[in-house]
């Protein structure tokens, strides 16, 4: 197991190497960078349940969403009631100071995460009762419908949406700020997820993966753990959203902050690509999906979409185990896997191999 | 340990791939030889897409046509033009990232705005950001301009104008059949977007300003295909004026059921009538005496050098482009905005980006679509919007009066 | 004949219906504390029926169902379960994507739901130590950090054995532990069975079909038939029992 | 929405009007669902590219109308293509996810979705089209006008649905689908060649999808990025009325219909879809605590 440890130290330090190294040499792309951490934040939040807990969630980016607009409203009404601001259309505009600005953006990540988590505790051991597809269908309706949901709702602008506090100072830093804020939470996230990984609750969402009916005939607590992994999940997704509301400026419902069939699906199509239910996995695919994505939007303009339909109808059907998950099955040792080559073992008191 | 090199190798081939496409792309310039490169995110898929290509192929038809009479010179150098075109998928995350995209990765100094407010909206602070002036032609939300944005400059009217002539005209009528104007009723259907809450917040102003009535007050989802329960309720109530804005999809949808329904109000006004060519899809008989805000039309009396008259320019475009029956205004307004930036190229003499926001702040001049003039705010008040009623299946300029090109046919007599 | 012992699981008069078949009738059972019981009968007696009573799959039509003497027939699974009584299951279920050390450390008991217990870290001493020593009892511990879905049926069934008494459980009900098992092999798992019993103080119902092994196993034996009580009794007068053996002749 | 309520007790009328509406959006819905319950219960295959087939059925209706036929002459052309692209989607993509877990073949009907918009965005455009009908219409009463299309299209709709049924009564291939949807293996063992099987099934869902489609091509709009809409109700509704269970999913598809118009009529067009999908978890919810494992019935 030390050899895994020093594997992920490296390839922290990897990351870590392209986080510094991206805004030095090739500071253009710091705003492409920076949607990839977030698709690295997503593919990975989503395995929590979706790789490790076989739960497979069709509609995360509902948390996204919630953080999004809950980091708006605590944000906007620093300075304003917030349906006057949003019934303004934009007329009410504040100057903010850097000090101002930022307190106002620290309660609203905070903001966005909480809610996200108190929204999944909720919601959690309802949802969490639904059984493979019935999750996955039942997880896309309420996304779907909680989207609808905010877009009739005037108070936050409907589906007119809400322009968000404009950065104070350079217009470079900005980005840079937003850069450096989804990178961080990207790497705090994968370190907590990796000790989370690394406990008793771990091995619990595993076992709830493998086999949930035996999990509770051995009286583990299945429901209280569901739900608190799906709540780390909210809680990272919610103040992703919240930074990402910030970092694009102009936030509505259907597109900016509940993308249901485009982030919402890619992130599990990310984690899919990498291998679902390993630690590095969705990490490599959304890396790859990013890039590849990008390339294709440059490159095969109009037809872009049709690559990503036909990459993951690929993906899906012929190499479902993922980058790691192929790995893992060609070189099981190097993951820390022990395979029976026959003989190896003592037959143990009369009980040889059948 | 095997998987550990490969791992990392991986990797490092991914960082990799990231760091190339950084070189790959920095090439190009704002001006390349001769060439001035604009660049313009807009919406070729996605649910914009029908009107981002009216308005690219604006741009396309203007850009060739000032390419052909000689392009743009500036110094004393003979410029041609030519637009770099990313797809923002009708979303505005999309937008964002690629006119940042436009402006460091592929250098552009000059930008064409995308289609949509909505996607204006997140552009804007982009290009504000970085103070790289942009002529949109498609962005009418009212709330752009309240921004205090700089390098922002809009060629058309703002979107709070699109159905507060209908309004004004329903006052009109009524004061002429001896009615008091605030006893008229309105009916509302918008789409649930930022244009289309837009206009809605126009049409609210100006019925308040009356003292009329909204009796129905619906916003329609935005993968709406269905209005029933909407237009059920409007049979009941029998409104005054039934006003409705929901881009060309809403326009189609609404067109097609206030036919099948036999809605019998007698003013019904709707935005997006001609890029939904609803003469086209439904005749005429059904579409009778639907009035149609237009930022455009090519009976109106304006010309200009480079494209003649309006109705030069209709026929121009048309011959360039067969498929088009009848010319969107989106199509003309995108146009106007690269007459805009080539005027604005010649005064100020220069590329700075400086220079040139000051010269579009002074642009002052008359095109095929109208005149130019803009506000310290950045939006075009030389220009009005006019509103043409679909008669006999002929779309024809009936407010205001000094544009009207016909009579006003109230109440509507459709056929269904 | 149990009068001294105190009775761990007291089932009376529990009766179950499946839309419109009786499954189990009327039905009274002690299992005496530390003892090995067992339940035989037919196929489609009503055995499993029974034991899904017992520790929680399904609601009971009448009767009670007492484990240390407090009621359970109205508690759930994974309560029954933290109350010290656990089940295997006849088609074995491990959680096969797992190494079998890791089946053995989430299988403690989950009585403690402090934070701490909940994410505590995992490979702790005194935890792989109970496990490493369990896994030597069933004779798996070469096998540890294998993944238990690669191993054979017979290891599946020793692992999931293994894996309830990690739990510590107070009762275990092995719903026919020998099914699929090698013949040769499963002497070895009377013994285990047995030791388990005596030496870790767990008290057993097992369900059973091979009537060699049960007589073998058990003091005292229930039988079913047609979903009700037929006898119950020792060894002996089980098999002499001429209801008994009519059932099973019968069912033959 | 009191205002609504109120305007609905005062004319009453409005309400038939609502339900006549619903029952023919319903109609369509509940055409497209059981097509969606025969795929998932036969072969177990939950199809998200279900509405985008429903499109590209209305776009080959529209095709007709470009070539200068009536649009209800692409019914049994529609019927026949998609039959055929249904066969070629199952040997090339379904086959392999026929027997995977559940997940899967979600997810890879999904990237099937994306392909099929995606492709239609390339050949017609994003732009709104409609295949007008021109049956011209009747009143009832003085209110209520009934579009002939509608009333054919439900008509229709029912007379494929019959047809249907009876197939698999009668005809041999109904036969074996029906035993391949009770237990495959015991099929396979009684010598039906369950790839056939799956890959009629698969077809036959398609050929419908695409009658649907012409339909509503004819009475609604259709483009590229509409799937979803009748994939999301189908989905609502094989989930609330179960597999195999076609009066169910005909009641279930009217109900729909009905509910989608009144409330979007009676809490306002913006909460229409959010109540359709609200309805969806509803009644996720609901079979959640029916199934849920008590030990004493949930009270």
């Amino acid at each position: 197991m030390t050899s895994s440890a020093s594997l992920d130290l490296k390839l922290y330090g990897v990351l870590i190497a392209v986080a510094v190294l991206v805004p030095l040499f090739a500071p253009n792309y710091i705003q492409t960078v920076a949607v990839m951490w977030l698709m690295i934040l997503m593919a990975m939040t989503w395995d929590i349940t979706g790789g490790q807990m076989g739960y497979n969630s069709l509609g995360n980016v509902v948390f996204f969403g919630i953080g999004m607009y809950a980091s708006a409203i605590v944000q906007i009404s620093q300075f304003s009631d917030v349906a006057d601001y949003t019934a303004s259309f934009g007329a009410i505009v504040v100057d903010f100071t850097p000090g101002q600005y930022f307190t106002g953006l620290g309660l609203g990540l905070a903001a966005g995460g909480i809610a996200a988590a108190i929204f999944a505790l909720l919601i959690g051991p309802a949802m969490l009762g639904l059984r493979g597809p019935y999750f996955a269908i039942g997880t896309l309706g309420l996304a779907i419908a909680v989207a609808e949901l905010v877009s009739g709702w005037e108070y936050v602008g409907g589906g007119g949406g809400i322009s968000m506090p404009v950065y104070p100072g350079p217009p470079a830093a900005g980005p840079f700020t937003f850069y450096i804020l989804l990178g961080l939470l990207t790497l705090a996230a994968h370190l907590f997820v990796r000790w989370l990984y690394s406990t008793q609750f771990g091995l619990a969402i595993n076992a709830i993966r493998d086999d949930e009916d035996k999990a509770e005939a051995m009286g583990i607590h299945t429901n209280r753990y569901k739900t608190i992994a799906w709540a780390v999940a909210a809680f990272f997704m919610g103040v992703g959203g919240a930074i990402f509301g910030n970092m694009s400026g102009f936030i509505e419902p259907l597109e900016v902050a509940f993308p249901t069939t485009t982030f919402g699906i890619f992130m599990v199509a990310m984690a899919l690509l990498g291998g679902k239910g390993t630690l590095w996995g969705p990490v490599l695919g959304a890396v790859l999906f990013h890039i590849v994505k990008q390339v294709t939007w440059t490159y095969l303009l109009g037809w872009q979409w049709v690559a990503l339909g036909a990459i993951i109808i690929i993906n899906i059907v012929y190499f479902q185990q993922g980058i790691l998950g192929w790995a893992q099955d060609k070189w099981p040792e190097a993951f820390g896997l022990t395979v029976d080559r026959g003989g190896a073992a003592r037959p143990a008191a009369g009980e040889a191999a059948e | 340990m095997i998987i550990t090199r490969k791992h990392l190798r991986t990797m490092t081939a991914a960082v990799a791939g990231v760091a190339a496409l950084g070189m790959a792309a920095t090439a190009q310039a704002k001006v390349e030889g001769d060439t001035i490169i604009l660049g313009a995110a807009i919406s070729l898929t996605g649910k914009y897409a029908t009107n981002g290509v009216h308005a690219q192929k604006g741009y396309d038809f203007a850009v060739d046509k000032i390419n052909e009479t000689g392009g743009v010179t500036v110094d004393g150098k003979s410029y041609k033009l030519k637009v770099v075109y990313y797809d923002d998928e009708s979303t505005p995350a999309r937008g964002a990232e690629l006119a940042e995209r436009l402006i460091n990765q592929d250098g552009v100094k000059f930008m064409l705005g995308p289609y949509s407010s909505g996607l204006t909206k997140a552009i804007a602070p982009v290009t504000e950001k970085y103070k790289i002036p942009m002529v949109e032609a498609e962005g009418a939300s009212r709330s752009l301009f309240t921004q205090g944005y700089k390098y922002m400059f809009a060629v058309l009217s703002t979107s709070e104008q699109y159905l507060a002539s209908a309004i004004e005209l329903a006052a009109e009528v009524a004061e002429k059949q001896g009615k008091k104007a605030s006893d008229v009723t309105i009916a509302m259907a918008f789409e649930n977007d930022p244009f289309s809450l837009d206009v809605r917040a126009g049409v609210v102003d100006d019925a308040e300003k009356f003292g009329m009535k909204i009796v129905v007050d619906d916003k329609l989802p935005r993968d709406l295909s269905d209005m029933t329960s909407t237009l059920t309720k409007v049979k009941a109530l029998k409104p005054d004026l039934l006003v409705i804005s929901g881009h060309s999809k809403g326009a189609a949808t609404a067109a097609r059921q206030i036919q099948e329904l036999k809605i019998d109000v007698p003013m019904v006004a709707m935005t997006h009538c001609e890029a939904a060519d609803i003469t086209a899809k439904f005749g005429a008989g059904p579409t009778e005496g639907i009035l149609c805000p237009t930022q455009w039309s090519e009976t109106l009396a304006y010309k200009d050098d480079l494209m003649g008259t309006a109705a030069q320019y209709n026929s121009d475009f048309q011959k360039a482009y067969p498929e088009y029956s009848t010319v969107p205004y989106q199509t003309a307004m995108a146009s106007m905005a690269v007459q805009v930036w080539a005027d604005a190229f010649e005064r100020a003499n220069s590329f700075d980006t400086e220079l040139l926001r000051d010269a579009l702040a002074d642009t002052e001049m008359q095109t095929f679509a109208g005149s130019v003039k803009f506000s310290e705010a950045g939006n075009n008040i030389a220009k009005p919007m006019v509103l043409r009623q679909i008669q006999d299946g002929e779309y024809l300029v009936v407010a205001p009066t000094k544009w009207a090109a016909a009579e006003l046919r109230y109440p509507r007599q459709p056929e269904y | 004949m149990t009068g001294e012992t105190a009775n761990v699981i007291e089932v009376r008069g529990v009766s179950k219906s499946y839309g419109g078949v009786q499954a189990n009738t009327d039905i009274s059972i002690d299992v005496p504390d530390g003892m090995i019981t067992g339940l035989i009968g037919p196929n489609g007696s009503g055995k499993t029926t029974l034991f899904n009573s017992i520790v929680g799959y399904h609601p009971i039509d009448s009767g009670s169902i007492r484990f240390q003497g407090k009621e359970i027939s109205k508690l759930r699974v994974p309560d029954i379960a933290r109350l010290g009584m656990l089940r295997t299951f006849q088609q074995t279920r491990i959680y096969s994507k797992m190494n079998c050390m890791d089946n053995m450390q989430i299988s403690v008991s989950h009585r403690d739901t402090s934070p701490f217990a909940i994410f505590a870290l995992r490979d702790r001493g005194e935890i792989v130590e109970e496990a490493e020593r369990l896994l030597e009892f069933v004779g798996l511990y070469e096998k540890r950090f294998l993944i238990s879905g690669d191993l054979s049926f017979g290891q599946q069934k020793l692992l999931e054995f293994a894996m309830a008494l990690m739990n510590r459980p107070k009762v275990l009900l092995l719903d026919e532990p020998t099914a699929g098992i090698n013949p040769t092999l499963i002497n070895g798992l009377i013994d285990r069975l047995k030791r388990a019993n005596e030496e870790l103080g767990v008290t057993l119902f097992v369900i059973e079909h091979n009537m060699r092994v049960i007589m073998n196993l058990a003091g005292k034996i229930s039988c079913l038939a047609h979903g009700e009580l037929l006898a119950t009794g020792t060894p002996d007068e089980l098999q002499n029992d001429p209801r008994v053996v009519d059932a099973y002749l019968g069912a033959h | 929405m009191i205002d609504n309520l109120l305007l609905l007790t005062q004319v009453p009328i409005l309400g038939v009007d609502l339900v006549i509406q619903g029952l023919f959006i319903g109609a369509i819905f509940a055409l497209v669902a059981y097509g969606l319950a025969l795929v998932w219960g036969v072969m177990n295959v939950k199809n998200l590219a279900q509405g985008d087939m429903v499109i590209l059925g209305g776009y080959i209706s529209y095709q007709a109308t470009l070539w200068g036929y009536h649009p209800i002459v692409a019914l049994p052309v529609a019927i026949v293509v998609m039959f055929m692209l249904g066969w070629l989607i199952y040997a090339v993509i379904i086959r392999r996810v026929v027997d995977r877990d559940m997940f899967t073949s979600l997810l890879a009907t999904f990237g099937l979705s994306l392909l099929i918009q995606q492709i239609l965005n390339l050949i017609y455009g994003p732009e709104v089209k409609v295949a007008d009908a021109g049956f011209g219409d009747f009143e009832l009463g003085t209110f209520i006008v009934i579009q002939n299309v509608r009333l054919y299209s439900l008509l229709m709709a029912a007379a494929l649905a019959l047809a249907i049924v009876i197939f698999m009564k009668k005809s041999r291939m109904g036969q074996a689908i029906r035993a391949t949807a009770q237990d495959a293996r015991a099929a396979r063992v009684l010598g039906i060649d369950t790839d056939q099987v799956y890959a009629f099934t698969y077809a036959l869902n398609a050929a419908i999808c695409g009658a649907a489609g012409v339909l509503v091509a004819m009475i609604w709009v259709i483009q590229p990025y509409y799937g979803i809409v009748y994939s999301i109700r189908a989905f609502i509704i094989v989930t609330a009325a179960g597999l195999g269970n076609l009066p169910g999913v005909i009641l279930t598809g009217f109900g729909l219909g009905v509910w989608e118009n009144v409330a979007g009529f009676v809490f306002g067009a913006e909460f229409a879809v959010a109540a359709v999908v609200l309805m969806l978890v509803a009644v996720l919810m609901y079979r959640l605590v029916q199934l849920y494992r008590v030990r004493q019935v949930v009270r």
